[in-house]
């Protein structure tokens, strides 16, 4: 099994039509993601890898039974675009761009929440489940089916993640990257407890970084957690208060220096990591 | 952006908030000639985009047009906290009956607004926070609530604004969330509200940061003067360098020059080489599917910094694509020459493609790769990250 | 019985220290209506007819159990007193000023209807209880405690149509001014619903007027009502389209003229009166 | 407040709802000066608060300078209605190629706003609505919520705006709906929204419906040059009078002046004195607690009306005190004096302390209160009507 999306999934890309749109259409439909239409508004009728694009999701429901949906539109869109999806019924949303406007996320968050849908993003590279479903942009030479979930603040901390599960032979149930703006669709508490859910996730790798207010909210649900949790936090070596390119990562007051997240994280019963190499050792000491 | 002072009053104006009357001069001389128009003791407030510039000096008192000249003149000699000072705010001295604290900001952790306030201002409020958190009012909205009137009263009685101002209190805890809401801010802080000698309340200062991704929506602040701005301290002349180039890096004093990918593994890298023993000398960004312009810029960052021993190179392709990460290598290679031995590794989308242009290239010309360890998928980054170490200790120890 | 209030509602007045606040405080008192304290911004700390006044509604609440609130304050205040009476818990708010804004009493709705609060106007002469409260500026020489309940429009009509009631001896549970305004916080078929469901009403009077929407969301409660009810409509004779007065008096295309609401009424179940003498001779036909 | 075609285009443009380029005249000449700056064949449309104008011969085309201002001296003389054309819009004419409906109204009975769209446009949208409401596109929202983009795409589509324009469509659309709400519009409308010869939208006409009661709230409407007014057509001599007296009144036509409190029992009365076989001359509202001052002007309109054969009078004091209305009354009888038999009845609040007034004036002055017929609470109201039918059929029999 897999979270969020898996090989039945039907979906759907918005902004289709533009060139990071069709560019990963064809990469995702590539390794046999069920790619089954998308939307770009005023193009409407056009055909993208054979797939036809609509003006509205609501069209592109209605035609294509499409029930996941993936964004590549430039960051002002992203607002409307992805209450489009939730209110045409979507229940799984993909936020690509990064930069959206803090204040437009809070509106996503409210429209998802009062819709019990999941949104993930902005700046995620997506959500992979190996040998079923490429939802985003990650690179597939990464990641194997296996028995490990990874949700990941950064994309190439989930490539590296991956690369160690797969080639250690744990391989992955889904790897889900929570995006790395500064107000993000969900957060690591919520992934978290649907990979507790999962029958076939046998652990969770989670890997925040310093800054950020999200790793501090999953000490609850990890205490809860019988599947065990491995986490690592980037940035424990870095200067507080330096900015470090993801907007997300400048230190909030007290909260949110690495070590201190990570301190939470392992006295909520996390087993802490430092390198990736430790990942792979833990999980066999836990019997994984 | 975080806003100047004199820029975030501009805004308060906007939204009814008061704010006493100021001037804003950019020489000793304009000083000088303001403080001549003013006909009480004037405070000079230099405009700096830091907090805790009252303990760094950056205020000071006057009591004439001579006097306050010969302030100014020190003050724009003066650096706080890594900021230059370009202009200096001009306003009447205010005798002050008592400050309050007022702000509002974010919530990310449970996507709200927070209206925070305080009867205790002036005074560093996260210390207040800690140490008497029933100092502290709180009052949590969603995005698409109003700030309403008698919410405002509420907040405005609970910090202790005189009751006969409670009506001016709530307004102005209504215009700053109005402003919050209308200017996507991160941050609007008014510390200390002031009440004065003749029982006005005035915003004394002004703290405000918006998010940057939603300037495109307030074309406006340039018609009020605003203009988009970095938030820059002091920078190295390599940061200067990187910023006109629009690569996010940062000076960090080891001996380690870091080439990476995304700016996860970025901050993580930097972790990994401290964790194998070894101090990297910078934190850059490559941004997502840069360019081989950029990624030859990136390195010449790196090859030109007397400091850097040694260069650590991690490109993990998901947007980007290993086949451009490598040509931007040979580009610099070819146009500037490598200098340094670097250690990398490329995977991910398209890494073989990568791998064959290093090869192609190398065969061509051998010598150009005399520095370059190049892996691909095979090495775990571990290695990498140790066998940079172990280079810089090398040429290092050798230096010495 | 009686519906919406009654001698144990603890009342409050926002805008207790104005003119009309005053006056009506006084007489409401004088009635034997159960005024707790009132409100009025800035004004906190002051006495009204020995009630106090508060800056707030959630400080008037706390200190005195206010459970209704009586508006009487400048149109352009309304809106925001009306929600923060209902954020404060309040569930019966009575709105006497006119002319409020009608997107403003859209957001008053809303409000109402999350929060399952009732609100009544704006331009309402208020709600009778007779015997019991005075909410409102009704006079109270016109009403007798008995067993009719009365809704209506206008305040004039509900004078005439209690005095009538009093007069025959019927008496009244309690009567309702929904308001002048053209849009109104409560609709009839709200209050004739809270009628059927008080033992002590026998039967319903009910009595519209050209122009407005309110009459005709009523058929389908009437249609379910075991409690007769008994109809009146103001303006039959009334040219259509030309302004009464009553903004809410304009009729609005093919809805809304005066026999056409009559007749729907009629159709539903309900008794058409035409003079307010029809009224007792219709409920002694109905044995009432 | 009903705004005129150039007014409602003047908010249209604030909100990019593109319209044509236009002129506005006021005079003959005027037409025939903007004329003379435009290149094509012309149409002239009469500027009046009412629709139907283009049925009523309200529109007319011209081909150059000299020929409009032949047609405008023409439509300068119309009455439309019962309104007078003060100024003619002047416009291009188009090449139009499809006629669309758009609007944005009140849902009241549902408390929201409603987007209606058709593509059969420049007709009755009623008429369409009763005959095929399988052509009308009807979308509902809250008043808090906005109206995003693919709602505005989905509403362009059903109606038939080109593929290539649905764009264009949508912004029409959200800028309809956001005028709306902006100004606490009733109705916007545009009838028809067309499509031209070169593929372009544009608002060919303008009605917009703002909410009078919110009008304090957009001050910038004066900046506009968009004046408060009242919604005027023809009136009478009387209902100017009492216009200017701010008094809501109708002439109705019949011999029966009706003198009555709130305007629920006002518009009641008439069908009263109907049931009881008279027929009433006016419709007045004395408003809520009217002044003394007041009640006698109203007195006056009706007395100096010579189709008033009686007047029926009847107050129930509520938020009005019946002694307030009884020095009105005696206000009116000592300065005009009254020359029509009047029967009333006062009741409600004050009504024995109005009573006693009246006795009190009658004793000193029995002469003033000849015509008067006053009863309290103890007479129904029906009897009052039934009274004045005979005091009205008795005079008007006897003047016949």
């Amino acid at each position: 099994m897999a979270i969020l999306c898996d090989k039945n999934s039907k979906v759907m890309v918005q902004g289709i039509t533009g060139g990071a749109g069709k560019f990963h259409t064809e990469r995702m439909l590539e390794y046999g993601t069920r790619i089954v239409g998308g939307t770009s508004p005023g193009k409407g009728g056009q055909f993208v890898c054979e797939k036809p694009a609509f003006d509205t999701v609501a069209e592109c429901v209605e035609q294509t039974g499409a029930d996941v949906s993936i964004i590549f539109l430039p960051a002002r869109f992203v607002k409307e675009a992805t209450i489009e999806a939730i209110r045409a019924g979507i229940k799984f949303v993909v936020v690509v761009p990064e930069h959206i406007p803090i204040h437009d996320m809070l509106h996503v968050r409210e429209d998802a929440v009062k819709a019990g849908a999941t949104v993930i993003g902005g700046n995620t590279a997506g959500v992979m489940t190996p040998g079923e479903v490429n939802l985003g942009i990650m690179p597939d030479i990464a990641f194997a089916p296996g028995r490990v979930g990874t949700v990941s603040r950064s994309g190439s901390i989930t490539y590296y993640v991956a690369d160690t599960l797969t080639r250690t032979g744990y391989g992955e149930t889904t790897c889900v990257g929570l995006g790395g703006d500064p107000v993000l669709g969900s957060t690591f508490d919520e992934i978290l407890w649907k990979f507790e859910e999962d029958d076939k996730t046998k652990a969770v790798v989670m890997c925040g970084e310093i800054g950020g207010v999200y790793e501090e909210r999953a000490t609850d649900t990890i205490t809860k957690m019988k599947t065990p949790v491995l986490a690592m936090i980037g940035g424990i070596t870095a200067p507080p208060g330096k900015r470090m390119g993801h907007a997300g990562a400048i230190v909030e007051g007290k909260m949110g220096t690495a070590q201190e997240k990570l301190d939470m994280l392992t006295e909520a019963g996390a087993h802490p990591c430092r390198t990736f190499l430790d990942i792979p050792e833990t999980l066999k000491k836990l019997g994984v | 952006m975080r806003l100047y002072e004199f820029e975030g009053k501009g805004l308060f104006k906007k939204f009814r908030i008061p704010v006493a009357e100021s001037y804003l001069a950019r020489t000793p001389d304009e000083v000088y000639e303001a403080v001549g128009r003013m006909s009480t003791r004037v405070v000079l407030k230099s405009q700096v985009l830091i907090g805790g510039r009252g303990k760094a000096g950056g205020i000071k008192f006057a009591g004439g047009a001579n006097e306050a000249r010969t302030v100014a003149r020190e003050l724009f000699k003066l650096k706080i906290r890594g900021y230059k000072v370009d202009s200096i705010l001009l306003e009447p001295m205010l005798e002050i009956k008592q400050e309050y604290y007022l702000g509002v900001t974010l919530d990310r952790a449970n996507y709200k607004l927070v209206v925070i306030a305080s009867g205790e201002g002036g005074v560093d409020i996260e210390e207040t926070a800690e140490k008497h958190p029933e100092k502290i009012v709180r009052k949590s909205f969603s995005i698409h609530e109003d700030l309403y009137t008698f919410d405002a009263l509420d907040i405005a009685k609970k910090i202790g604004i005189p009751q006969e101002l409670i009506k001016d209190g709530a307004a102005i805890v209504q215009g700053l969330y109005k402003m919050f809401k209308a200017y996507d801010a991160k941050l609007v802080e008014i510390n200390p509200l002031v009440l004065t000698g003749d029982n006005k309340l005035l915003a004394a200062d002004a703290r405000v940061s918006l998010d940057d991704d939603a300037l495109f929506r307030h074309p406006d602040l340039k018609e009020m003067d605003i203009e988009m701005r970095h938030e820059e301290g002091e920078m190295t002349p390599r940061e200067k360098q990187a910023t006109e180039w629009g690569i996010p890096y940062l000076d960090l004093g080891g001996d380690i020059g870091m080439f990476p990918g995304g700016a996860g593994f970025g901050i993580m890298g930097n972790d990994f080489i401290s964790y194998f023993g070894g101090k990297v000398a910078n934190f850059m960004d490559s941004g997502g599917g840069p360019s081989p312009e950029r990624i030859a810029k990136m390195l010449v960052l790196l090859d030109e910094n007397p400091n850097v021993a040694a260069i650590f190179g991690a490109r993990f392709g998901g947007i980007s694509r290993c086949d451009d990460f490598a040509k931007g290598v040979i580009m610099f290679l070819k146009d500037h020459g490598l200098s340094k031995p670097m250690v990398m590794r490329m995977t991910g989308n398209m890494w073989q493609e990568g791998v064959r242009l290093f090869e192609e290239e190398k065969e061509k010309n051998p010598e150009l790769f005399k520095n370059v360890e190049a892996h691909g998928i095979e090495t775990p980054i571990e290695e990498i990250s140790k066998r940079a170490v172990e280079l810089a200790k090398a040429r290092s120890g050798g230096a010495k």
